[in-house]
């Protein structure tokens, strides 16, 4: 066992498949020699060589474009992107081009997009978003946020396993707060498209992803501890395909349901997810599903600003108590 | 096809080291080019091509001598545009893939899901494009990354148009590939417009071989209405593409003298322009050369045109009344797991 | 009075706005000598020269941009996307640039892109795209979709006008099948943020938008003349920012709210409309919010395929069959 | 700063048309950015900085130079980069503002919306970048736009990096710009770096100026180190744009001195290539090439360097103390109309 963080798991998890598998390669700006912006790639040079760790020109829909032509070849590209909020360089090339490969030609595109989302970093505008709603109306990609180091790890190796292009968003909050001990010669491989119970509960649940899972987690353990309110935590891991069956049975057991996400609430990704509990589970409702969510503005750098604008622990609670009280 | 002039009595050995089947194998694409749009404008009259129809009338040399450049043998991949019909059918499509694509049959190698000349086939090595112009320059740069990272002596070739060449996907696709010395070749057919929009409101250059200086790679600019010229300026540039010698960009300037679609009048073109091109018809100066030079007699081209005329009777009558496909063939395929979408709630209601 | 179109409309409405305003201008890929793909701007390089109606490259993201750092300086551009398609390739531009510029740095960005969007036309996966979900999460954006001629007018002449940046999503099924008498000297200015109530009624809303407006109309004729239901056709006409008054008028009206729209289900505009009735109106539900779009593929390009992958008048009767014996 | 040179008795005059004022005033903008970015640094290692710290180190002159060829009287415009602090300030960015944009107070310019120098003024003629490299090139191009289509003698510069040459903005930006031969100066910034990556991984060209020619406009190459060369190869451009001659592309050859930000260890960088460099410092041959024509004096410049420490000490006390923005503030100004975005409903709930 070694405690390794949320970054570590990830880095393991790619040095793994690419040693397990000549087909893997990684591309992406500074991820050769200087080992990624954030070090995620740390080594892979030394290890791997030029040929299969390759530092690209700032081109993302190039990036994402040749990643896809060498899928097609048999290869299994990952690349990736600085800071995810570059991922909106390659919409074009990913919604048009990978996403409807398989469909239009038959053409097989086992591929991995990856990179840096999320807040709480004072990153600005511009180092600090989540794309997940950018991409969830796109048939033909898969998308997954991993919350824990475990599946940080096991959810990059099922997503360089799959034979479908898979969206992987790291948070970047996460990469070296989270911490958790994970054993050295266990495979790890989270499945795509399966939620997680990240704390059981009856009263409520909170149904959420990625960073947004801890500040729930607090949540619960406030309510349990102050008003007595038992949350269950549903971490969805992956958004596409979405696990309806988890999320429906959670509904069924609590009845109240609260959808958190980071992102800016219109047009956000608890929408769908609310659609679906109508569409599935409407009779279990004793009350609305309601969405804690980001303020529907670009976010704002100055600390102040951006942890107002932000969903925060105190909110879920604020929030969770209303919908038991309902 | 009456050529006015009469061959040789010794002929020259052909030129690039090609045979004379190979310059017949050469005439034989162009003409079919030219003869499966012929059918293809009479069924788009009967209005049984279901979308829109797109010639590459005067256009065919630059197609198919800068395929034929590629050696199939090896594994070389090319990627289309929309006037490259010819370089499809040099790469191996079929007359009947295309009648079925256009009028959206289910056996179509699309299934129906997607139009015209929209296809691919890795066996024979070519992808189908998409809609978005610029896009396929990367995910070609793709492909050639995988045979530089095998060590595979193939080759990729890319088309784009005078007007693709404005994107930013062409731009950072070339660029990729120029800088990892790619095995690829970009094949830039300047026809003078993007859809309405003539050249110089795409582009300040005077040339479109100039923009080869911005990727530090060789461009070279070739009549694109003389096949043997364009084969001649392809095929050195596949062969060092093929030794790591890396990219080039190749120009082959020729007219586009159909409109954008079929449903284009041409207001914007003008008639002199195009009577001017037509007097270089590549086909019919494809024809001229070839007797002049002793490379082949009028009695052989036209068997080639008679032969492709057989072929093409029998494509459209063997497609003609097949299906459309199955409604619910829709659903499938979209990711290999799970390997169908599903099906909406509402037709899922009886009654 | 005089019949015209809906792609007419559209045209006069670009057309009134031009002589009002000198500071209007148009550009985009073949706008000028042709008058555009479908049409909708003949004429103009005519009245209006090469110095307002401007032929660009090949280069969405430039007109895009270019039309920002133009409406920064006090122009109003009016950027057409030959087909709504390949906004895709501005994506970056639109979302990260032209939406946050007030917010970021207060510059003002009067600026319309529009262009056909739409399926129902054999267009394939790449000429029938509705791009609306795209760009519904984006604060800063405001997004119109008309479906009457009246409202290509109205909602062009008040886009142009606005001082945000607004999309608008015109329908290209509808370009010469729909036309309208418009009284010739009328002022058409369709207030953006409103929705129409298409067709009242009292058992049921149909909540929709674009030329779903005519299948829903359809199927609420049907209906009641087959099954002696009374639908409310709710047209939204614009998407963001979103007239939840009306959308819940209607709701407390009927009770029973089925949501239409073209575009594929999951992360559809359907979703972010059913979490907010959830929000706002949940007491007043008699039966869940439910979704008829279009199945989640890439539209396929056979008759037979496309027919079967867009939502038809025939679903939309049966759903609302369904829901109304809920 | 002791340089070693002595003034000539009679100087020679200024090049190109400048004065004795005007070059102090450049030296002045040199040193104002170094000696800014120093105290940021300070500020930064005491944590009073919010977000990352990016220095322009060795490059103040290829900013200040070219910056400063613009006409401020005839309304030019400028967008600069992350390194053109200097430009900025040549433009009217103040000191205050730059440190409060940095620490992300309330009355920083973007009201701490935006980090370090992202900002703009309209007024004074600069625009905020985004973090996205390359999407400058096409809204300055919309800029440029306004100035032609409203016949105003006005010019717009932007910036670009080796690095953000890559993109496909910058090349629908600059394509765009030329075909209309827009009034832009594109000044490309060569410090052989783009974060950790070297040039010749980020294209294949030798010198990026021969990117020009992909655009038809012409290119310019100047020592990037050197103001008065920098500002002589800008002024032309920026003249002939103001009469109608298009945009004129300018590389200035720099070096990165100082990592991608202050957190890079700039382990990919030789410190024999950083020495090298070091030596090429553009305020100390601004001092040495100034005293040795005879248009400086020695102490001339160092009152200037005063001048500026004093400045310096007045802003950092000023706004060090100053508030952070409220944070209800965040829901201003998404749009015109609302000019306020809704407060979440968990937020309106008591208690
Ligand atoms: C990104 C993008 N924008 C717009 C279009 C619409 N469009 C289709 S073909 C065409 C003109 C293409 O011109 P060119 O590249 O010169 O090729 P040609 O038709 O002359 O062969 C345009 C604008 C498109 N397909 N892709
Ligand atoms: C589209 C895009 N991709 C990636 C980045 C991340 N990034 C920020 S600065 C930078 C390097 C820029 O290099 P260059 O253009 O040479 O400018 P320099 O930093 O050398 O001044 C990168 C990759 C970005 N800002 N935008
Ligand atoms: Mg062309
Ligand atoms: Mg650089």
């Amino acid at each position: 066992m070694a405690e390794v963080t949320y970054l570590e798991a990830l880095r393991q998890g790619m040095m793994e498949e690419m040693r397990r598998d000549e087909n893997v390669f990684i591309l992406g700006e500074d991820v050769g020699a200087y080992g990624g912006a954030f070090k995620v790639t740390d080594g892979f040079l030394a290890e791997f060589g030029e040929r299969r760790v390759i530092d690209t020109p700032i081109s993302e829909a190039a990036i994402v474009g040749a990643a896809a032509g060498a899928a097609h070849m048999g290869l299994r590209p990952v690349a990736e992107m600085q800071f995810i909020d570059f991922i909106s360089c390659a919409y074009d090339m990913l919604t048009n081009y990978v996403a409807t490969a398989r469909y239009r030609a038959g053409l097989p595109t086992p591929m991995v997009v990856r990179g840096p989302s999320g807040g709480y970093v004072r990153g600005g505008p511009f180092h600090s978003q989540n794309p997940e709603a950018a991409f969830l109306h796109t048939p033909g990609l898969k998308i997954v946020c991993p919350a824990t180091a475990r599946d940080a790890k096991g959810l990059i190796k099922s997503a360089i396993r799959d034979d479908d292009p898979v969206l992987y968003f790291e948070h970047k909050f996460l990469y070296r707060r989270i911490k958790e001990d994970l054993p050295e010669g266990e495979e790890i491989l989270t499945p795509i498209g399966k939620a997680r119970v990240a704390r059981e509960g009856r009263d409520l649940t909170i149904i959420t992803w990625s960073a947004m899972v801890y500040k729930a987690l607090e949540a619960a353990e406030r309510l349990e501890k102050e008003d007595g309110l038992s949350v269950e935590v549903l971490d969805l891991r992956t958004l596409l395909p979405m696990d309806d069956e988890a999320i429906m049975a959670s509904v069924k057991k609590t009845s109240r349901v609260l959808i958190a996400h980071e992102d800016t609430r219109t047009g956000g990704v608890a929408g769908e997810i609310t659609a679906r509990i109508n569409d599935q589970a409407f009779e279990w409702l004793d009350a609305p599903v309601k969405r804690v969510t980001a303020h529907d503005v670009p976010l704002p750098y100055a600390p102040t600003l951006e942890d107002f604008v932000l969903p925060q622990t105190d909110d879920l609670v604020v929030a969770a108590r209303w919908l038991a009280a309902y | 096809m009456t050529p006015t002039v009469s061959p040789p009595v010794s002929p020259a050995a052909p030129p690039h080291g090609l045979s004379r089947a190979q310059l017949h194998e050469m005439y034989y694409f162009m003409r079919l080019t030219r003869s499966l749009e012929e059918r293809l404008v009479n069924l788009y009259r009967q209005t049984k091509v279901i979308g829109g129809l797109f010639r590459s009338l005067g256009q065919e040399a630059d197609s198919v001598g800068s395929a034929y450049a590629l050696d199939r043998g090896q594994g070389d991949f090319l990627s289309p545009l929309i006037r490259n019909l010819g370089s499809m059918l040099v790469q191996g499509a079929t007359p009947l893939e295309i009648l079925r694509q256009y009028m959206a049959k289910a056996e179509s190698p699309t299934r129906g899901r997607e139009l015209n000349i929209h296809y691919g086939d890795l066996e024979r090595g070519f992808i189908g494009q998409i809609s978005h112009l610029g896009d396929m320059v990367p995910v070609m740069a793709g492909v050639a990354l995988s045979f530089k990272m095998r060590k595979q002596p193939r080759v990729g070739m890319v088309y784009v148009g005078d007007g693709a060449m404005s994107t930013g996907t062409f731009h950072e696709g070339i660029n990729f590939a120029a800088v990892q010395r790619l095995p690829m070749v970009i094949i830039c057919e300047n026809n003078g417009y993007s859809f309405s929009t003539p050249m110089h409101k795409q582009t300040a250059v005077r040339q479109l071989v100039d923009k080869a200086a911005a990727y530090g790679i060789p461009g070279v600019r070739a009549d694109g209405n003389d096949v043997l010229a364009v084969y001649g300026a392809t095929k050195p540039a596949v062969e060092r593409a093929r030794q790591g010698g890396g990219c080039t960009l190749i120009e082959l300037v020729t007219y586009r003298r159909k409109g954008h679609a079929e449903h284009d009048n041409q207001s914007y073109q003008s008639t002199g322009e195009i009577a001017e091109w037509e007097a270089k018809d590549p086909i019919d100066r494809c024809i001229r050369d070839y007797v002049e030079a002793g490379w082949a007699t009028v009695e052989e081209l036209a068997e080639i045109d008679a032969r492709i005329l057989a072929l093409l009777d029998d494509a459209v009558g063997h497609c003609e009344d097949e299906p459309m496909p199955a409604a619910g063939t829709a659903l499938d395929g979209v990711l290999a797991d799970p390997a169908r979408a599903e099906l909406e709630w509402y037709r899922r209601i009886d009654g």
